[in-house]
Protein backbone atom coordinates (compact mmCIF):
# COMPACT_ATOMS: atom_id res chain seq x y z
CA UNK A 1 0.00 0.00 0.00
CA UNK A 2 1.56 3.14 -1.25
CA UNK A 3 -1.33 5.56 -1.30
CA UNK A 4 -4.10 6.12 1.48
CA UNK A 5 -7.06 8.18 1.31
CA UNK A 6 -8.12 10.13 4.58
CA UNK A 7 -11.33 12.68 4.79
CA UNK A 8 -11.11 12.81 0.76
CA UNK A 9 -7.24 13.68 0.26
CA UNK A 10 -4.44 11.32 -1.30
CA UNK A 11 -1.84 10.46 1.43
CA UNK A 12 1.45 9.15 -0.03
CA UNK A 13 3.76 6.79 1.92
CA UNK A 14 7.26 5.94 0.95
CA UNK A 15 8.45 2.28 0.56
CA UNK A 16 8.78 1.71 4.34
CA UNK A 17 5.37 3.59 5.26
CA UNK A 18 6.61 6.97 6.33
CA UNK A 19 5.01 10.08 5.37
CA UNK A 20 6.45 11.51 2.15
CA UNK A 21 5.23 14.95 3.04
CA UNK A 22 5.50 15.14 6.78
CA UNK A 23 3.02 18.39 6.61
CA UNK A 24 0.62 15.94 5.24
CA UNK A 25 -0.04 14.35 8.87
CA UNK A 26 -2.87 14.74 10.97
CA UNK A 27 -5.08 12.55 13.54
CA UNK A 28 -6.78 11.18 11.19
CA UNK A 29 -3.87 10.31 8.83
CA UNK A 30 -2.47 8.19 11.79
CA UNK A 31 -5.24 6.29 12.14
CA UNK A 32 -5.55 5.52 8.62
CA UNK A 33 -1.45 5.07 9.12
CA UNK A 34 -2.11 2.80 12.14
CA UNK A 35 -5.15 0.79 10.56
CA UNK A 36 -3.09 0.09 7.25
CA UNK A 37 -0.62 -1.51 9.48
CA UNK A 38 -3.25 -3.64 11.35
CA UNK A 39 -3.34 -1.14 14.28
CA UNK A 40 -6.72 0.19 16.64
CA UNK A 41 -5.00 3.33 18.09
CA UNK A 42 -6.19 3.60 21.97
CA UNK A 43 -5.74 6.15 24.09
CA UNK A 44 -2.43 4.09 25.27
CA UNK A 45 -0.94 4.49 21.45
CA UNK A 46 -2.00 8.39 21.77
CA UNK A 47 -0.02 8.33 25.05
CA UNK A 48 2.98 7.40 23.42
CA UNK A 49 2.71 9.29 19.68
CA UNK A 50 1.95 12.15 21.84
CA UNK A 51 5.12 12.28 23.47
CA UNK A 52 6.80 11.39 20.23
CA UNK A 53 5.65 14.48 18.72
CA UNK A 54 6.64 16.71 21.34
CA UNK A 55 9.96 15.01 21.61
CA UNK A 56 10.64 15.68 17.81
CA UNK A 57 9.17 19.18 18.17
CA UNK A 58 11.59 19.99 21.32
CA UNK A 59 14.79 18.10 20.34
CA UNK A 60 14.61 17.95 16.47
CA UNK A 61 14.78 14.05 16.42
CA UNK A 62 13.20 10.97 16.52
CA UNK A 63 14.76 8.82 19.56
CA UNK A 64 15.76 5.42 18.72
CA UNK A 65 14.24 2.85 21.36
CA UNK A 66 16.60 2.97 24.00
CA UNK A 67 16.21 6.84 24.67
CA UNK A 68 11.79 6.43 23.56
CA UNK A 69 11.73 3.87 26.34
CA UNK A 70 13.76 6.59 28.85
CA UNK A 71 11.42 9.26 27.73
CA UNK A 72 7.97 7.12 28.63
CA UNK A 73 9.46 5.89 31.76
CA UNK A 74 10.22 9.75 33.03
CA UNK A 75 6.67 10.78 31.60
CA UNK A 76 4.33 7.68 32.72
CA UNK A 77 6.68 6.06 35.48
CA UNK A 78 7.87 2.15 35.03
CA UNK A 79 4.81 0.41 34.21
CA UNK A 80 5.00 1.93 31.07
CA UNK A 81 8.45 2.78 30.08
CA UNK A 82 9.67 -0.60 29.07
CA UNK A 83 10.16 -2.16 26.02
CA UNK A 84 7.85 -5.30 26.75
CA UNK A 85 4.91 -2.41 27.04
CA UNK A 86 5.85 -0.52 23.98
CA UNK A 87 6.59 -3.60 22.10
CA UNK A 88 2.65 -4.51 23.19
CA UNK A 89 1.62 -1.08 21.41
CA UNK A 90 3.97 -1.21 18.12
CA UNK A 91 5.16 -4.64 17.42
CA UNK A 92 8.66 -5.64 16.14
CA UNK A 93 10.07 -2.42 15.90
CA UNK A 94 8.07 -0.20 18.32
CA UNK A 95 10.68 3.08 17.65
CA UNK A 96 10.37 3.11 13.94
CA UNK A 97 6.41 1.79 14.28
CA UNK A 98 5.39 4.53 16.13
CA UNK A 99 7.17 7.14 14.82
CA UNK A 100 5.46 6.40 11.18
CA UNK A 101 2.01 6.38 12.59
CA UNK A 102 3.41 9.69 14.86
CA UNK A 103 4.24 11.21 11.21
CA UNK A 104 8.10 11.46 11.78
CA UNK A 105 10.96 11.53 9.77
CA UNK A 106 11.90 7.84 8.83
CA UNK A 107 14.98 7.55 11.02
CA UNK A 108 18.70 8.34 9.77
CA UNK A 109 19.90 4.39 10.77
CA UNK A 110 22.81 5.51 12.80
CA UNK A 111 23.12 2.66 14.71
CA UNK B 1 59.92 -12.27 5.46
CA UNK B 2 60.27 -8.84 8.35
CA UNK B 3 61.54 -10.00 11.35
CA UNK B 4 59.58 -8.20 13.97
CA UNK B 5 60.71 -7.61 17.44
CA UNK B 6 57.68 -6.48 20.13
CA UNK B 7 58.14 -4.74 23.50
CA UNK B 8 55.81 -5.24 26.40
CA UNK B 9 54.87 -1.80 27.73
CA UNK B 10 51.92 -0.84 29.71
CA UNK B 11 50.11 -4.01 28.72
CA UNK B 12 50.78 -2.59 25.46
CA UNK B 13 52.79 -4.76 22.48
CA UNK B 14 55.37 -2.02 20.53
CA UNK B 15 56.82 -2.93 17.41
CA UNK B 16 60.33 -2.46 18.11
CA UNK B 17 61.59 -0.40 14.65
CA UNK B 18 61.20 2.88 16.64
CA UNK B 19 64.59 4.68 18.43
CA UNK B 20 64.44 3.67 22.04
CA UNK B 21 63.01 7.29 22.86
CA UNK B 22 60.15 6.49 20.99
CA UNK B 23 59.60 3.57 23.65
CA UNK B 24 60.46 5.19 26.83
CA UNK B 25 57.71 8.24 26.53
CA UNK B 26 55.00 9.34 28.50
CA UNK B 27 52.35 7.28 27.51
CA UNK B 28 49.37 10.00 28.33
CA UNK B 29 50.61 12.57 25.79
CA UNK B 30 48.26 13.79 22.97
CA UNK B 31 49.72 14.07 19.55
CA UNK B 32 47.74 17.27 17.68
CA UNK B 33 47.38 17.42 14.19
CA UNK B 34 47.24 20.95 12.41
CA UNK B 35 46.15 21.12 9.36
CA UNK B 36 45.28 24.96 8.76
CA UNK B 37 47.65 28.13 8.51
CA UNK B 38 47.49 30.32 11.69
CA UNK B 39 46.82 33.34 9.10
CA UNK B 40 43.48 31.35 8.01
CA UNK B 41 42.22 29.86 10.82
CA UNK B 42 41.98 29.96 14.57
CA UNK B 43 42.87 26.26 15.09
CA UNK B 44 46.35 26.28 16.05
CA UNK B 45 45.79 29.02 18.84
CA UNK B 46 42.69 27.17 20.59
CA UNK B 47 45.25 23.84 20.20
CA UNK B 48 47.46 25.98 22.03
CA UNK B 49 44.90 26.63 24.91
CA UNK B 50 44.71 22.88 25.41
CA UNK B 51 47.88 21.86 24.54
CA UNK B 52 50.43 21.14 27.50
CA UNK B 53 54.47 20.74 27.25
CA UNK B 54 54.66 16.98 27.14
CA UNK B 55 51.96 17.07 24.30
CA UNK B 56 53.56 17.52 20.74
CA UNK B 57 52.22 19.23 17.71
CA UNK B 58 52.14 17.87 14.42
CA UNK B 59 51.62 20.58 11.31
CA UNK B 60 50.88 19.18 8.10
CA UNK B 61 48.27 20.34 4.77
CA UNK B 62 47.88 23.90 5.02
CA UNK B 63 49.19 23.51 8.22
CA UNK B 64 52.81 24.04 7.68
CA UNK B 65 52.76 27.55 6.60
CA UNK B 66 52.55 28.25 10.61
CA UNK B 67 56.01 27.89 10.08
CA UNK B 68 55.78 31.53 8.43
CA UNK B 69 55.39 32.78 11.82
CA UNK B 70 58.38 32.87 14.01
CA UNK B 71 56.54 34.69 17.14
CA UNK B 72 54.06 32.33 17.16
CA UNK B 73 57.01 29.31 16.94
CA UNK B 74 58.66 31.10 20.00
CA UNK B 75 55.61 30.73 21.70
CA UNK B 76 55.16 26.97 21.59
CA UNK B 77 59.11 26.80 22.09
CA UNK B 78 58.90 28.89 25.23
CA UNK B 79 56.31 26.28 26.59
CA UNK B 80 58.01 23.08 25.72
CA UNK B 81 55.92 21.64 23.10
CA UNK B 82 57.50 19.49 21.03
CA UNK B 83 57.10 20.71 17.29
CA UNK B 84 56.89 18.25 13.90
CA UNK B 85 56.24 19.13 10.62
CA UNK B 86 55.64 17.03 7.48
CA UNK B 87 57.97 16.36 5.08
CA UNK B 88 56.08 16.26 1.61
CA UNK B 89 53.58 18.67 2.95
CA UNK B 90 56.60 21.18 3.44
CA UNK B 91 58.69 20.37 0.00
CA UNK B 92 55.01 21.25 -1.79
CA UNK B 93 55.10 24.75 -0.13
CA UNK B 94 58.23 25.25 -1.12
CA UNK B 95 59.00 25.62 2.91
CA UNK B 96 61.85 23.37 3.68
CA UNK B 97 64.47 25.69 3.45
CA UNK B 98 63.13 27.68 6.48
CA UNK B 99 65.47 27.50 9.75
CA UNK B 100 63.27 28.18 11.64
CA UNK B 101 62.40 24.13 11.30
CA UNK B 102 65.87 23.08 11.02
CA UNK B 103 66.43 20.87 13.65
CA UNK B 104 69.87 22.32 14.05
CA UNK B 105 68.64 25.22 14.60
CA UNK B 106 65.50 24.36 17.14
CA UNK B 107 65.71 21.16 18.90
CA UNK B 108 62.42 21.62 19.78
CA UNK B 109 61.48 21.54 15.56
CA UNK B 110 61.77 17.82 13.54
CA UNK B 111 60.71 17.24 10.24
CA UNK B 112 59.70 13.91 9.55
CA UNK B 113 57.98 11.76 6.82
CA UNK B 114 55.02 9.92 6.73
CA UNK B 115 56.77 6.79 8.40
CA UNK B 116 57.69 9.55 11.19
CA UNK B 117 53.94 10.73 11.04
CA UNK B 118 52.90 7.25 11.67
CA UNK B 119 55.43 6.98 14.55
CA UNK B 120 54.21 9.93 16.13
CA UNK B 121 50.94 8.54 16.89
CA UNK B 122 52.06 5.05 18.15
CA UNK B 123 54.33 6.83 20.32
CA UNK B 124 50.99 9.35 21.90
CA UNK B 125 48.32 7.60 23.59
CA UNK B 126 45.77 9.63 21.31
CA UNK B 127 45.80 12.05 18.21
CA UNK B 128 43.24 15.16 17.62
CA UNK B 129 43.15 16.60 14.21
CA UNK B 130 42.53 20.54 14.49
CA UNK B 131 40.54 21.46 10.96
CA UNK C 1 27.19 -3.60 21.72
CA UNK C 2 29.44 -5.62 19.87
CA UNK C 3 32.08 -4.68 22.66
CA UNK C 4 31.66 -4.69 26.27
CA UNK C 5 34.91 -2.52 26.92
CA UNK C 6 34.23 1.23 28.12
CA UNK C 7 36.77 4.03 26.66
CA UNK C 8 37.22 7.38 28.02
CA UNK C 9 36.00 9.26 24.31
CA UNK C 10 36.41 12.64 24.17
CA UNK C 11 34.49 14.66 21.33
CA UNK C 12 35.52 18.33 19.80
CA UNK C 13 33.47 20.28 18.35
CA UNK C 14 35.25 23.68 17.34
CA UNK C 15 33.02 24.92 14.18
CA UNK C 16 29.89 27.31 14.51
CA UNK C 17 26.31 26.27 13.36
CA UNK C 18 24.78 26.37 10.24
CA UNK C 19 27.47 27.33 7.59
CA UNK C 20 28.54 23.17 8.02
CA UNK C 21 26.53 20.17 9.22
CA UNK C 22 30.01 19.45 11.10
CA UNK C 23 28.36 19.54 14.42
CA UNK C 24 25.15 17.82 13.57
CA UNK C 25 27.21 15.08 12.39
CA UNK C 26 29.55 15.13 15.38
CA UNK C 27 26.17 15.07 17.61
CA UNK C 28 25.35 11.93 15.83
CA UNK C 29 28.24 10.22 16.36
CA UNK C 30 28.18 11.59 19.87
CA UNK C 31 25.11 10.19 20.49
CA UNK C 32 25.65 6.74 18.98
CA UNK C 33 29.35 6.53 21.08
CA UNK C 34 26.73 7.23 24.42
CA UNK C 35 24.35 4.18 22.70
CA UNK C 36 27.88 1.66 23.09
CA UNK C 37 28.03 2.97 26.77
CA UNK C 38 31.12 4.82 26.24
CA UNK C 39 32.59 7.20 28.51
CA UNK C 40 31.97 10.49 26.70
CA UNK C 41 33.24 14.27 27.35
CA UNK C 42 32.34 16.99 24.73
CA UNK C 43 34.99 19.70 24.28
CA UNK C 44 33.17 22.89 22.76
CA UNK C 45 35.97 25.49 22.00
CA UNK C 46 36.60 28.25 19.95
CA UNK C 47 33.94 28.82 17.80
CA UNK C 48 32.22 25.37 18.50
CA UNK C 49 30.42 27.03 21.95
CA UNK C 50 28.37 29.23 19.34
CA UNK C 51 26.73 25.66 18.96
CA UNK C 52 24.63 26.50 22.11
CA UNK C 53 24.23 29.88 22.48
CA UNK C 54 20.73 30.83 22.94
CA UNK C 55 18.20 32.00 20.68
CA UNK C 56 18.96 30.43 17.91
CA UNK C 57 16.05 30.22 14.91
CA UNK C 58 17.28 28.57 11.96
CA UNK C 59 13.85 28.16 11.01
CA UNK C 60 14.18 31.30 8.10
CA UNK C 61 16.81 29.13 6.13
CA UNK C 62 15.25 26.66 6.42
CA UNK C 63 17.56 24.16 8.49
CA UNK C 64 17.28 21.77 11.34
CA UNK C 65 18.41 23.76 14.79
CA UNK C 66 21.00 21.59 16.28
CA UNK C 67 20.82 23.71 19.41
CA UNK C 68 17.81 21.75 19.99
CA UNK C 69 19.42 18.71 19.66
CA UNK C 70 22.18 19.59 22.39
CA UNK C 71 19.32 19.65 24.97
CA UNK C 72 18.76 16.34 24.61
CA UNK C 73 22.38 15.31 25.71
CA UNK C 74 20.96 15.16 29.00
CA UNK C 75 18.52 12.10 28.54
CA UNK C 76 21.24 10.48 26.55
CA UNK C 77 23.08 10.26 29.89
CA UNK C 78 25.71 12.56 28.43
CA UNK C 79 26.84 15.09 31.14
CA UNK C 80 30.26 16.12 30.43
CA UNK C 81 29.94 19.21 28.30
CA UNK C 82 32.47 21.32 29.01
CA UNK C 83 34.37 24.78 27.51
CA UNK C 84 37.31 26.91 28.03
CA UNK C 85 37.26 30.62 30.06
CA UNK C 86 39.19 31.90 26.93
CA UNK C 87 36.59 30.61 24.35
CA UNK C 88 34.08 32.66 26.77
CA UNK C 89 36.10 35.50 26.85
CA UNK C 90 37.18 35.81 23.37
CA UNK C 91 33.54 35.82 22.46
CA UNK C 92 32.23 38.37 24.47
CA UNK C 93 30.24 35.22 26.11
CA UNK C 94 29.41 34.26 29.81
CA UNK C 95 27.26 30.80 30.71
CA UNK C 96 23.57 33.09 30.54
CA UNK C 97 24.03 33.08 26.83
CA UNK C 98 24.33 29.44 26.56
CA UNK C 99 20.91 26.51 26.30
CA UNK C 100 22.50 24.22 28.02
CA UNK C 101 24.26 23.71 30.98
CA UNK C 102 28.62 23.60 30.45
CA UNK C 103 31.53 23.61 32.54
CA UNK C 104 34.09 26.02 32.43
CA UNK C 105 37.34 24.06 33.32
CA UNK C 106 40.82 25.45 34.33
CA UNK C 107 43.88 25.06 32.26
CA UNK C 108 45.35 22.22 34.79
CA UNK C 109 41.87 20.52 34.52
CA UNK C 110 42.00 20.75 30.86
CA UNK C 111 45.23 18.66 30.89
CA UNK C 112 43.53 16.13 33.04
CA UNK C 113 40.93 15.80 30.30
CA UNK C 114 43.30 15.20 28.13
CA UNK C 115 45.73 12.57 29.46
CA UNK C 116 41.94 10.62 30.65
CA UNK C 117 41.48 10.12 27.04
CA UNK C 118 41.88 7.17 24.86
CA UNK C 119 40.25 8.47 21.35
CA UNK C 120 39.96 12.08 21.08
CA UNK C 121 36.97 12.66 18.04
CA UNK C 122 36.80 16.05 16.40
CA UNK C 123 34.38 17.31 14.14
CA UNK D 1 48.89 -1.52 16.68
CA UNK D 2 45.32 -1.93 15.33
CA UNK D 3 44.40 1.36 13.90
CA UNK D 4 41.03 2.87 12.14
CA UNK D 5 41.05 6.06 10.25
CA UNK D 6 38.33 8.59 9.94
CA UNK D 7 37.96 10.43 7.11
CA UNK D 8 35.50 13.66 6.63
CA UNK D 9 36.48 15.33 3.32
CA UNK D 10 35.98 14.50 -0.24
CA UNK D 11 38.74 13.35 -2.36
CA UNK D 12 39.58 16.04 -4.81
CA UNK D 13 38.00 18.75 -2.22
CA UNK D 14 40.58 18.69 0.27
CA UNK D 15 43.89 17.48 1.15
CA UNK D 16 42.88 15.13 3.96
CA UNK D 17 41.69 12.36 2.10
CA UNK D 18 45.19 12.01 0.14
CA UNK D 19 46.99 12.48 3.66
CA UNK D 20 44.93 9.33 5.08
CA UNK D 21 45.59 7.67 2.18
CA UNK D 22 49.53 8.13 2.57
CA UNK D 23 49.05 7.79 6.66
CA UNK D 24 47.57 4.63 5.68
CA UNK D 25 50.37 3.39 3.02
CA UNK D 26 52.67 3.98 6.11
CA UNK D 27 50.59 2.40 8.35
CA UNK D 28 50.74 -1.04 6.78
CA UNK D 29 54.87 -0.51 5.21
CA UNK D 30 55.26 -0.28 9.50
CA UNK D 31 53.53 -3.73 9.87
CA UNK D 32 50.44 -1.81 11.62
CA UNK D 33 46.90 -3.75 11.13
CA UNK D 34 44.31 -1.03 9.80
CA UNK D 35 41.47 -2.69 10.36
CA UNK D 36 38.55 0.07 9.35
CA UNK D 37 38.28 3.49 7.49
CA UNK D 38 35.18 5.32 8.12
CA UNK D 39 33.89 8.04 5.65
CA UNK D 40 31.66 10.54 7.32
CA UNK D 41 30.57 14.11 5.54
CA UNK D 42 31.94 15.19 2.57
CA UNK D 43 34.38 12.11 2.84
CA UNK D 44 31.58 9.28 1.24
CA UNK D 45 32.62 10.66 -1.78
CA UNK D 46 35.21 8.71 -2.13
CA UNK D 47 32.88 5.66 -2.20
CA UNK D 48 31.56 6.75 -5.86
CA UNK D 49 32.12 4.32 -8.42
CA UNK D 50 31.35 7.12 -11.01
CA UNK D 51 34.93 9.12 -10.20
CA UNK D 52 36.59 10.35 -13.35
CA UNK D 53 40.15 11.03 -12.87
CA UNK D 54 42.97 12.70 -15.57
CA UNK D 55 45.47 9.70 -16.40
CA UNK D 56 48.12 12.19 -15.11
CA UNK D 57 46.48 12.74 -12.06
CA UNK D 58 46.48 9.84 -8.74
CA UNK D 59 43.12 8.00 -8.56
CA UNK D 60 42.19 8.53 -4.99
CA UNK D 61 39.07 6.39 -4.70
CA UNK D 62 41.07 3.63 -7.13
CA UNK D 63 43.64 3.73 -4.53
CA UNK D 64 41.52 3.40 -1.56
CA UNK D 65 39.93 0.51 -3.38
CA UNK D 66 43.05 -0.95 -4.11
CA UNK D 67 44.75 -0.73 -0.73
CA UNK D 68 41.82 -2.42 1.07
CA UNK D 69 41.40 -5.44 -1.39
CA UNK D 70 44.94 -6.21 -0.66
CA UNK D 71 45.29 -5.46 3.01
CA UNK D 72 41.80 -6.86 3.96
CA UNK D 73 40.71 -2.94 5.25
CA UNK D 74 37.15 -2.20 5.49
CA UNK D 75 36.16 0.88 3.96
CA UNK D 76 32.91 2.30 5.52
CA UNK D 77 30.25 4.60 4.24
CA UNK D 78 28.59 6.38 7.12
CA UNK D 79 24.67 5.72 5.75
CA UNK D 80 23.04 9.15 6.19
CA UNK D 81 25.85 10.76 4.45
CA UNK D 82 25.59 8.77 1.25
CA UNK D 83 21.98 9.23 1.29
CA UNK D 84 22.17 13.05 0.95
CA UNK D 85 25.08 13.16 -0.89
CA UNK D 86 23.49 10.68 -3.71
CA UNK D 87 25.50 7.40 -2.81
CA UNK D 88 23.80 4.44 -2.95
CA UNK D 89 24.55 0.80 -2.84
CA UNK D 90 21.96 -1.29 -4.55
CA UNK D 91 19.87 -2.12 -1.01
CA UNK D 92 19.39 1.72 -0.84
CA UNK D 93 18.82 2.40 -3.90
CA UNK D 94 16.11 -0.16 -3.86
CA UNK D 95 14.65 1.28 -0.79
CA UNK D 96 14.26 4.71 -1.94
CA UNK D 97 13.66 3.55 -5.46
CA UNK D 98 16.07 5.45 -7.28
CA UNK D 99 17.10 3.69 -9.86
CA UNK D 100 20.95 3.32 -9.87
CA UNK D 101 23.37 2.58 -7.29
CA UNK D 102 26.99 4.03 -7.19
CA UNK D 103 28.90 2.26 -4.68
CA UNK D 104 32.62 1.20 -6.11
CA UNK D 105 33.63 -2.23 -4.09
CA UNK D 106 34.98 -2.83 -1.74
CA UNK D 107 33.35 0.11 0.05
CA UNK D 108 30.27 -0.51 1.89
CA UNK D 109 27.89 2.05 3.59
CA UNK D 110 26.87 1.52 6.97
CA UNK D 111 26.28 3.37 10.09
CA UNK D 112 28.03 5.70 12.55
CA UNK D 113 28.07 3.00 15.28
CA UNK D 114 30.94 1.49 13.30
CA UNK D 115 32.78 4.94 14.22
CA UNK D 116 31.95 4.39 17.46
CA UNK D 117 33.08 0.79 17.57
CA UNK D 118 36.19 1.78 15.16
CA UNK D 119 37.21 4.22 18.44
CA UNK D 120 36.60 2.01 21.02
CA UNK D 121 37.63 -1.59 19.67
CA UNK D 122 41.53 -0.20 18.07
CA UNK D 123 44.66 0.92 20.13
CA UNK D 124 44.75 4.12 17.84
CA UNK D 125 41.89 6.16 15.58
CA UNK D 126 43.54 9.00 13.34
CA UNK D 127 41.34 11.69 11.90
CA UNK D 128 41.42 13.51 8.49
CA UNK D 129 39.93 16.38 6.95
CA UNK D 130 37.55 17.85 9.75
Amino acid sequence: MRELTVEGRSITLDKEGYLTRLSDWSENVAIAIANNEGIDLTEEHWEILNLLRKFHAQFEHAPAMRILVKAVKKQFGEAKGNSIYLMSLFPDSPAKRAARIAGLPRPTNCL
Amino acid sequence: MKLRIYILLNNKYYLFNEPFYELFSDPTMTLHIITRSDTHSQSIHNCLSVANSSDALLFIEDGTYCQRNPTLLQKINERGIKTYWLQPDLTARGLTSNTNCNPNCNPNCNVVDYSGFVALTEKHSASQTWG
Amino acid sequence: MSTTETKNLLFVFDKAPHSSPAAKEGLDALLTASAFGQNVTLLLIGDGIYQIMTNQDPSLLPSKNTAAIFQALDMYGIEKIVTLQSTLDERNLTTADLTIECGIISNDEIADLYSAQQQILSF
Amino acid sequence: MNFALHVTCAPYSKQGNLSALNFARALIEKDHRLTRVFFSSDGVHTGSQLVVCPQDEIDIPACWSELASTNNIELILCISACLKRGLLDEGEAERYEKGSANIRAPFIISGLGQLAEAAITNDRLVTFGV
